[in-house]
This record gives structure tokens, sequence and C-alpha cells, in this order.
């Protein structure tokens, strides 16, 4: 416990930190190490005041300064070639990745998580993950064109689940529909090992012109610091707090702040409208450079600003508005307040971006400048509070190599294969199972959750739920478009992550390229457990190398990502959740392929690549057994490029009608969803000479199932021969039949599926 | 010369650019209108757009209905200015007065987006004279707070005089007495509805393009009786 | 300045499914005893003291509650 | 049967951009002397004689509430 400091003024300036360099300072209940102090110390000769404390301590995070991870991120660098970064306008290390996809327009997407929030406040967690993920993209010049929500919860029927699944639904929706973001995909996937920690991942795309491309950084001395938006408040500065309490050992019956919530809550409102305002900023180029507000605030907008321009800065913390009583500068510098943004504007365009604010209603206040010097000056009444090397709190923060080690258990898991479990054989068995598979939590339809999205406006979404992919239109008048999908068996990367991870990309890129698009980059977020353990920093290490060689063989770039650790419920890490994201490139959008069957008169249907005997990790190894073990399918990865290349390709000579990757499920999924989803019956024939469950059940990768017109058949057909992609006849299209016919299993009638498809998440989760 | 269709913009309002890009399939121009400017542009009808203006917070609509524009929407609406409102724009019109009822939390309490089907009840209202009277359309629905509610005696009125324009069917998503999807006023020069026409233009971004006679059903009463300059 | 607290209900012959789930899932997580529960919104005004309470119902009337569906009460609070 | 209330409001340090909102408005309504404006939810519940204070009191701050951003208070009405 610190001695109550005679000498302590009101104000902890640089001047009073050179004059009691002994002070003792709660560095660790900010959640810096020893030695990261000793290094702060190091760094500005003295000891931080408190603000330069509280800034070192939020970026010094992990989740700010990528300490366990930077290390292995390199990797992404490292693998990613001359030829893939030719699209590549900017990458990782940016708010946001860019790529060009032709015709003068550039495309920006990023995934970012925010589980831990959402696990204590449901809803205003996920509502703030989805503005965070937004301003990251605004943050890029690019107006944002689509979101989407991959998330992980506990068992279905866990109360628990309950409570959080409907939170986390309704406050997507809330915000993200407040916004007026089509919401065109995502996940829903229920495991053990989520329930004390779900993951809340948020992705956004958005689109500019090649040229409007805003990248942040301060340049250009004498350019002033414009912070606009909401007011700053006391929201999530949580162990910040402790800064203001009068002795630092966390009693909270003094004269001190109580520590408080990190929970934000969200204005979607003041959101949608800071867009509008920045859209028309960027328009009429009043912005130098600009940097969203998300976690670290002030501290991180205003470091990562400092040190990616080529002078210093000074702020003046007294002239932020604020929206609580009595704030220091180090909490006002670490409020992670909602809706703000900060832009960097030439003095002469100061009163036109002012009147741009004005007409939208937006705060806007002038708090500082871009200086010769090189340094980060804080002044709070005119006393300087903060003076630091820019850099050394952005981009030079502690580095870890931590110990990594594969767990011995994973022999374990790997001996315990699948083979073991009774299979259905029977054609009752197997006609019991399929239903059983459709109306499983894991595999049933997730309409109730995607109802709860407009995934109509702004017009220009031309598939979202439930097809393989979100595509939305980029150019009306060209109909050039992009298609995302996001993806991650973590079951597979448990098993094996190096393996696993490669088939979350390759499951990405097919369901891209299952809608008609080019797969041209790659973002991801990287969901684990603590990096403290061993065992997880090498899943961690397994997953990153996994997706590096993936993106390496498949030719497209990692162009950004996020990395969360310490999901875990106790000492439980969560399983591995490397969720990956794809985004691919129509030309035109009208030759999107989409799910349905049934929209030519005579369809045949080609299930397109190989099927193995590959249940480890499967769903039916799930649902039918609650097992996990053996090893994932093996991905081929060539196989994939050449899937995709036949399906694109079929998509501009119009040969397919209808298209579904298979995964989850396998085939017999794939063949109900088809069929429900286009209202229309069908019948499937299996190879007689092959094990009907393998063909219904496996989750082999590298496969779809395509519907194309009879008239087209052949030239289908000889295109994959030619160019050596296996495919088989697997059926036809039967539109009069109003049932699933699968031969020697049975009928289905398709309002009995659509009953065990659909009636599960209403069931469980309607209040 | 093609009519002036102006479509109001409230901040957070979401469907204005689909409203234009109606307007402008239709064949007529889109014109926009700002919030916080009283002067109608000249324009021959006005289309109140979905979205969140000013965040629906309070109560869908309360604030906008108070916006400088919706003063003179008011006025035009009096001399028989055609004026449509969809969803956000719907409940703008009910809480000013322009149309009766209001709209209350969807009864199972979600935000709901579908495809829906609605049956055209009336044919007379300056947006649906295009439509064959019992057709079926289907159209995306996408709100959070469209029960439509309203005393019984308001709710026999509407029907009694025919101003119940389009009805849910198959399913009612929303808990709507009677419903109800969408009313007209007494004149039929007032439309609001929850579910939005302007997202079905073109199959392929919407479920049809079965929403496209609500605007073309305004180009033919701007035809016939062209709304009296002010 | 005084305090000024103004309850906005669904009026009584108003469906009211917020207040029905909330009884629901009172009666499902084991709570015994809670027949109806009626769900509405609660504002807190800072009203400076020259504000009378004609304004006051005026802003209640004509803004806060929409009378078509709601009903509202005002109470000025001690402090 | 008594009947209780339940208000339910954002702590102070949490953003209240639905009272926000509905202050600005009534400036711009011309209604004067409004300072703050905080917005939250009021419910009524029907209950038996013999649940308790300590009851309501879990009701409110597990289920009505979330503590982490809202604060509560319970009160019994006579009618
Ligand atoms: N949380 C969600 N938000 C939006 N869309 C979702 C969500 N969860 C699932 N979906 C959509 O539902 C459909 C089925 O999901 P899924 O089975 O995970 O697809 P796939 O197996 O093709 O990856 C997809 O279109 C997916 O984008
Ligand atoms: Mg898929």
């Amino acid at each position: 416990m610190a001695a109550p400091d005679v000498d302590t003024p009101a104000l902890d300036t640089t001047a009073h930190a050179e004059r009691t360099p002994e002070l003792t300072q709660p560095y660790r209940e900010l959640g810096l190490a020893d030695d990261e102090y000793v290094r702060i110390r190091e760094i500005l000769g003295r000891r931080p005041t408190d603000a330069e404390l509280a800034m070192y301590s939020v970026m010094w995070s992990e989740h700010c300064s990528y300490k366990s991870s930077k290390r292995h991120l390199a990797y992404f660098g490292e693998t990613t070639t001359p030829e893939m970064k030719a699209k590549m306008l900017a990458g990782i290390g940016e708010n946001a990745g860019v790529v060009d996809i032709g015709d003068g327009w550039a495309v920006t997407f990023k995934v970012e998580s925010h589980n831990h929030p959402s696990y204590v406040e449901p809803y205003q967690g996920a509502a703030t993950g989805v503005g965070g993920i937004v301003r990251d993209i605004l943050a890029m010049g690019a107006r944002p064109l689509a979101v989407a929500d991959p998330l992980r919860f506990g068992p279905a029927e866990a109360p628990d689940t309950r409570r959080v699944l409907p939170g986390v639904v309704a406050g997507v929706a809330g915000y993200g529909n407040c916004l007026g973001l089509p919401n065109v995909g995502g996940e829903v996937v229920f495991d053990e090992s989520y329930a004390g920690n779900p993951l809340v991942n948020a992705l956004c795309v958005g689109a500019m012109r090649t040229e409007d491309l805003h990248l942040a950084h301060a340049s250009g001395t004498g350019n002033k610091i414009i912070l606009f938006g909401a007011r700053t408040g006391l929201d999530g500065i949580g162990g910040v707090s402790v800064l203001a309490s009068e002795t630092f050992s966390g009693d909270e019956s003094g004269g001190g702040r109580k520590k408080l919530p990190s929970v934000q809550v969200g204005d979607p409102f003041a959101e949608k409208v800071l867009i509008e305002c920045c859209l028309e900023l960027f328009d009429k180029r009043l912005v130098v450079g600009i940097q969203d507000l998300g976690g670290a605030g002030l501290s991180c907008a205003t470091s990562e600003l400092a040190a990616a321009g080529d002078g210093g800065m000074r702020v003046d913390l007294d002239r932020v508005p604020l929206r609580a009583e009595g704030m220091t500068p180090a909490e006002i510098l670490s409020s992670e307040s909602q809706e703000r943004m900060c832009a960097v504007v030439r003095p002469s365009d100061v009163d036109d971006f002012m009147a741009v604010c004005r007409k939208w209603d937006v705060l806007a206040t002038e708090i500082g400048e871009v200086t010769d010097g090189d340094t980060l000056v804080v002044r709070w009444n005119g006393e300087t509070v903060v003076d630091v090397p820019p850099r050394t709190v952005a981009h030079q923060g502690p580095v870890y190599d931590r110990p990594f080690a594969r767990p011995k258990e994973q022999d374990t898991i790997e001996a315990d294969t699948p083979d073991r479990l009774a299979r259905p054989s029977t054609p009752d068995e197997l006609r019991e199972t399929v239903l059983r598979m459709v109306a499983s939590p894991e595999l049933a339809s997730r309409e109730w959750v995607t109802q709860q999205y407009d995934r109509y406006v702004r017009g220009n979404t031309v598939l979202a739920q439930p097809s393989d992919s979100g595509v939305v239109r980029v150019d009306e008048n060209t109909g050039r478009g992009v298609a995302v999908a996001t993806d991650c068996n973590s079951r597979f990367v448990r098993l094996d992550p190096y393996e696993g991870t490669r088939l979350a990309l390759a499951e990405a890129y097919r369901n891209v390229a299952t809608s008609g698009a080019m797969p041209v980059a790659v973002t991801n977020c990287l969901n684990f457990g603590s990096p403290h353990d061993p065992g997880v920093m090498w899943q961690f290490e397994r997953a990153v190398h996994g997706l590096a060689d993936g993106c390496a063989e498949l030719g497209v770039p990692v162009t950004g990502g996020n990395v969360s650790f310490y999901n875990q419920t106790g000492e439980q890490a969560i399983l591995p959740t490397p969720v990956v994201g794809v985004l691919g490139v129509l030309d035109d959008v009208r030759r999107r392929i989409p799910t349905g069957i049934g929209a030519e008169a005579g369809e045949s249907l080609l299930l397109l690549g190989e099927t193995r005997d590959e249940f480890g990790g499967s769903a039916w190894a799930r649902v039918a057994h609650g097992h996990l073990g053996g090893t994932p399918p093996t991905p081929d990865l060539a196989r994939e490029r050449l899937l995709a290349e036949i399906l694109v390709a079929a998509s501009r000579d119009g040969l397919v009608s209808a298209a579904h990757d298979l995964s989850d499920g396998g085939l017999a999924q794939a063949a109900v969803e088809m069929a429900l989803i286009g209202q229309c019956g069908a019948r499937v024939v299996l190879d007689p000479d092959a094990d009907p469950f393998v063909q219904l059940f496996s989750e082999s990768a590298g496969r779809a199932l395509v519907a194309v017109p009879r008239s087209e058949e052949l030239r289908f057909t000889e295109m994959c021969s030619a160019r050596g992609l296996p495919w088989r006849k697997t059926g036809v299209v039967d539109p009069g039949a109003g049932a699933l016919h699968i031969q020697d299993v049975g009928d289905f009638g398709l309002d009995e599926l659509r009953a065990a498809w659909e009636g599960t998440l209403p069931a469980l989760f309607e209040s | 010369m093609s009519p002036r269709i102006g479509v109001i913009t409230f901040p957070g309002t979401l469907d204005d650019v689909d409203a234009c890009r109606a307007v402008t399939y239709s064949g007529a121009e889109a014109v926009s209108l700002w919030h916080g400017d009283a002067d109608l542009r000249g324009v021959d009808a006005v289309i109140v757009p979905g979205g969140f203006s000013y965040g629906d917070y309070l109560r869908c609509g309360a604030i906008a209905r108070f916006a400088p524009v919706m003063g003179s929407v008011v006025e035009a609406a009096g001399r028989g200015m055609p004026v449509l409102g969809i969803c956000n724009g719907f409940q703008i019109l009910c809480e000013a007065g322009l149309l009766p009822g209001a709209l209350v939390r969807n009864e199972k309490l979600h935000f709901v987006c579908r495809d829906q089907w609605l049956r055209v009840e009336n044919t007379t209202s300056a947006w649906s004279t295009r439509y064959e009277p019992g057709a079926e359309i289907l159209v995306p629905l996408k709100s959070g707070e469209g029960g439509y509610v309203a005393d019984e005696a308001t709710l026999d009125e509407l029907e009694g005089e025919g101003r119940v324009v389009f009805r849910y069917v198959d399913g009612n998503p929303n808990g709507s007495r009677r419903d109800i999807a969408g009313i007209r006023s007494a004149d039929g020069r007032v439309l609001g509805l929850m579910p939005h026409p302007e997202h079905a233009i073109d199959a392929l971004t919407g479920p049809s393009d079965d929403g496209l006679g609500v605007f073309y059903s305004a180009l033919d009463a701007l035809a016939d009786a062209p709304a009296p300059v002010g | 300045m005084a305090r000024v607290v103004v309850d906005v209900m669904p009026k009584p012959e108003i469906l009211d499914p917020q207040g029905q789930a909330v009884a629901g899932a009172l009666g499902r997580l084991g709570f015994q005893g809670v027949g109806g529960v009626r769900q509405g919104k609660h504002f807190e005004l800072e009203v400076d003291d020259d504000v009378d309470d004609d304004t006051l119902a005026r802003i209640a009337e004509g803004f806060l509650a929409n009378p078509v569906i709601e009903e509202w009460t005002v109470r000025r609070v001690e402090r």
C-alpha cells in the first residue's frame, strides 16, 4: 500500500513526476508487469505521470499491443508474395486491409471480437461490437456496406444460453439495423466450451473509390486535431479508475472513484449520423487523416495518429467535451465512450469541417494540433501531463516469446477416432439420422436469428442468409460487387489446429466461390484461450501457420485481422476458434449463384469433389454420439482452388442455376437445404457401390452440390472432366414432388423437413 | 416533364436511397428533402421513407413529426398532395395525425425481416390504383414496431370506408389488429404501410418487383389530378 | 431545479407483450405469486422551479406519451 | 394482491441516448426550463401479499434490471 504523498498536487504533471521519482504507482492494478513498468521508466527517463501510465497500460495491453501474438503474426507477412500483394492497397497494420476490386473501386473489410463484454451485458456488448468495427471501416475512408456476425455460444439448451443468445442477437440487430447496414452473413455455433465465454465477432465490409483511401496519420505541422462525435464519459475505464482513488489499495470507501464497469452503452443513432457526417467530410476532402476511437479511446487515437505521421502532436485535454463530472486526464485518455472519431484537418478547412458537423448535429471540438517536434504532448489547463515519444506507446510495446508446446493429451484425442462409433445402416436408421441431424441445434435453420437482421436496407443486397455467402452490389451501374463469408469449425481446429485452420479457410473460400465470386482476400479473428498456457500458444502458432500457408497455396493474401486471447472459463479454454473471413469479387452480381433449386424447368444435381470416410470432428459424431476425437478431414487447397475456378467460370457462362457447398452435415444436409430454400423437391441417387452412410454424412472438404439446367449439363460436365475435377450425377430436381427422395433411404416431405429444420431455434429461444 | 417526388431525409433515415431508386425506376424524378428545411422544393408528391429517425428514441416517429419539413407535409397533404409513409414513415404520419392509430412493438418483441405476402384490399388510393383488387404481392417487411393498433371504432370505420389498403396474408408477422399492413386517409391521397414496396422493385435485390405498382400508381394519380400548387 | 417524474404506461385495453413476456419469464424462473406485469416508461426530468403543472401536462400528453395508446402520470419529487 | 412498482434507470455514469434525445427534442419544441432528462423502464407487478421484500429485490436485481448498467427501486403502492 502506498504511503500518502505529502507532495501530491491535484494534478500529476510531468514536472511533478520529475520531482517525485519514488512515488509508488499502481501499475500492477493496471495490468502492467514489473519489467514493463521498468521499461516505461527507461523510455521516459523518469516515472510516468498518472496519465502516461494510463496510456501505456492500455496501449501495452494484449488487446492493443498484440504482445503475445506479434511474433507469430509476422509469419503472415513472410508468406505473402509480391504476386499476392498486387491488389492490396493497405494491409496488416492499418485499421483494415484494402483491396482493389477493379473499375476504380477499393474494398475494405475486417472482423473484430467483442467477447467478454457480451457475456456481461449481451445486448450492449454485441451492439458496441458492431459499432466498433463499423468505425474501423469508416476510418479507412470507406462507406460501410454490410456487416456479418460470427457468433458462438454454450450448449443450446443451457439456461444461460437463453440469456446470452437472445441478448446478443438483439444487440447486433438493434445496432446494425439502426445504422442501416444490411447483415449478410455470420455463424451460430454451440459448444460447451463457450458457455462462460461466448464469442461475438463482428465483420464489416466497406467500399470507396481507390483515390479516396484515408490512412490514419497526422502529418503537416499546424494541422488541427478535431475530436468529433459523442461526448466522453466514464465508459469502460475499468482499471484506470484506480488512479483516481485516493489510495491505490482498491479501497472503495475512500473519496476516489469506484471501480467502474467496463461495459459501454452504444448509441447507434449517434453512429449513423457520424457515418453520414464522415462521408460528407471525405467527399468534400476536408480530412488529412482520420482515426476511430475504439478500445483505448484517445490514448490509442492520438498516439497512433502521431506515431504514423511525420511530426509530433499536442493535445489540450481540457477541451474534450465531457459527459461526466470531475474526470481526470487519465480517465479522459482511457475512456472508451463510443461513437467518436478523431481527424487531422488543415487549418484552412476547419471552418468547412465544422459546418458539415453542424449540419449533422455532430459535436466537434478542436483539441490540438500537429507540431514539428517528435513527441506527443498532452496538456491539462496548460500544464503538461503527458510528454512521450508516440511510437513507444503505439508500436513499441513489449513483445513476448511465450512458450508453446503440443499438449500430450493431443495424442489421446487423436487416437480416439470415430471409427468405434455405431453407424446407422438400415434405411430406417439412415432416415431417422437425416431428420435428427437436420433438427439438431448444430444444423437447424438460423432463421430465428437472421430474421432479426435487416438484410435489405440500401437495396444492394443480392444474396444474404441463408446462402453460402453474402453478396452486395458495390457499383449500381456496372453491377460489380463483393461476396463475404466467415467460417470456422473449431472442432476440426481442436483436433488439429494446423489442418483445422486450413479447413476453416477452405470453407470460407468455398462459400464465396459457391456464390459465383472469385476469392481475393482474407481476414481473420483469432479467438483463443490464455497465452500463458503453452498448449494454447501451440494451438495459436499452428493456426497462424495453417492460415498463412493455406493462403499462400490459394494465392490470396491475409489483409488484416484481430486476436482475442483469454477466452476461457476458469482454467477451461474455449475450442481454438480462428474465424476466417474471405472476400470475393463478382464483376456483375447478376450472375450470382443462389442456393435454392427449382429456378429452371429441368435441373440435374451434380456432386463435385470426392467423398471419403472422414468423420473426425463431424456434426454426425457430435449429434449422434457427443464425440470429438480422431483427425479432421484432409484439406486439399489445390482442389479448392480448382473447384472455385470451375464455379466462377460456370457462373460466368450461366451453366449452374444453384449451388451449395458441402460442410457441416455433409451431402444430406446440403440437399435438404437446397430443397427447402428453393421450396422444391428432388431425387437423390446414391452410388450403389459406396456406403450410403459415408456418402450422406461425411464432411470431406472440397465439395459442392450444384444444380445444372439439363441443357447445360454436357457443357458443364465436360468442363469438369477436362480440368480434372471429379463429379458425379447425384440426382434430379423434381418440382412436382413436394418431397426430397433419397434412394434406398426414403422420402422426406418438404413440410416434414421444414418443421424439423425450422422448429428448433424458436422452440429454444422464443420467450 | 416527369413528376417530381420528394423523399425526406431525417437524421437516422435509412431507406431514403431506396425510395429515391424506386421513384427513378418508375420514371419520376426523385428530389431529396431535408428534415430541417420547411421548403418542399415544388415537388408533386412526398415520400416519408423508412429508417430510425432520431434513433426512434422515445417512440418511433415521435420526434421526427416535429421537424420543420413535416409542418409543410401536413399542410400539403391538406391540399391533396399525395403522401406515402413507409415503415418509419408510416409511424411518423400516424404521430403527425395524418393517419389514425399507432404502431406498437411487435407481438414477439423482436425485429422481423422477412418476405411478406400482402393482399391489396383497396385500389382507390393515390398509391394503389395500379393493382388489381385482391391481388397478392410479395414485399419485404422489416420492423420492430410494426403492430398496427387503433380503437375498435376507428378500425370499423377504416374497414367500412375501404381505407385498409394492404393486409397481411399467410400469417400476421407482428400482431397488427385485423392483419392491417397499410391504410389510407379519407381522401385517399395519404398512404401509410409497414412493408417496403421500394425494396421490391427488382428481383435481383428484392423478393419480387411487385412494389413498383405503388410508385406507378402515384404517377397516374399525378397525371389525372396534379396536386394543386401552393 | 425540481425533479419531475413522468410514468407512461400502455392503456389497459392495449396489448402489452413486453409485460406478458416478463410475467411469463418470472414464472419460468420459479418466482411464485406474481400475477400480471405491465411495462411502461419512466422519465426523470430536471426542471426549473417556474415550470408549471400545465406545461408539464403538455409535455407528457403532447410528447412523452402517445394518447392513442398510452396514459401518463406526472409527479414532482422532493429532493 | 398488492401492486408493486419497479423503476429501472440507467446508472448515472452510463450513457442514456434516449434521455438525451428527449431532452434535445424538448428544447427544439420550445419547452424552456427542462434541463436533463433520463429515461428508464417502469414495471407494475401484481403480487400476492405473501411475496416479501427480499423476493421483490431479487426479481428487480436479477431479472428486471441489469445491475452492470442499471439501478432500480421497488415500492409497494397502496390501492
Ligand atoms: N449470426 C448470423 N448472422 C447472420 N447470418 C447468419 C448467422 N448465422 C448464420 N447465418 C447465415 O445462415 C446461413 C447458414 O449458416 P451456416 O450453416 O453457418 O453456413 P455455412 O455452412 O455455409 O458456412 C448462412 O447464410 C449464414 O451466413
Ligand atoms: Mg456453406
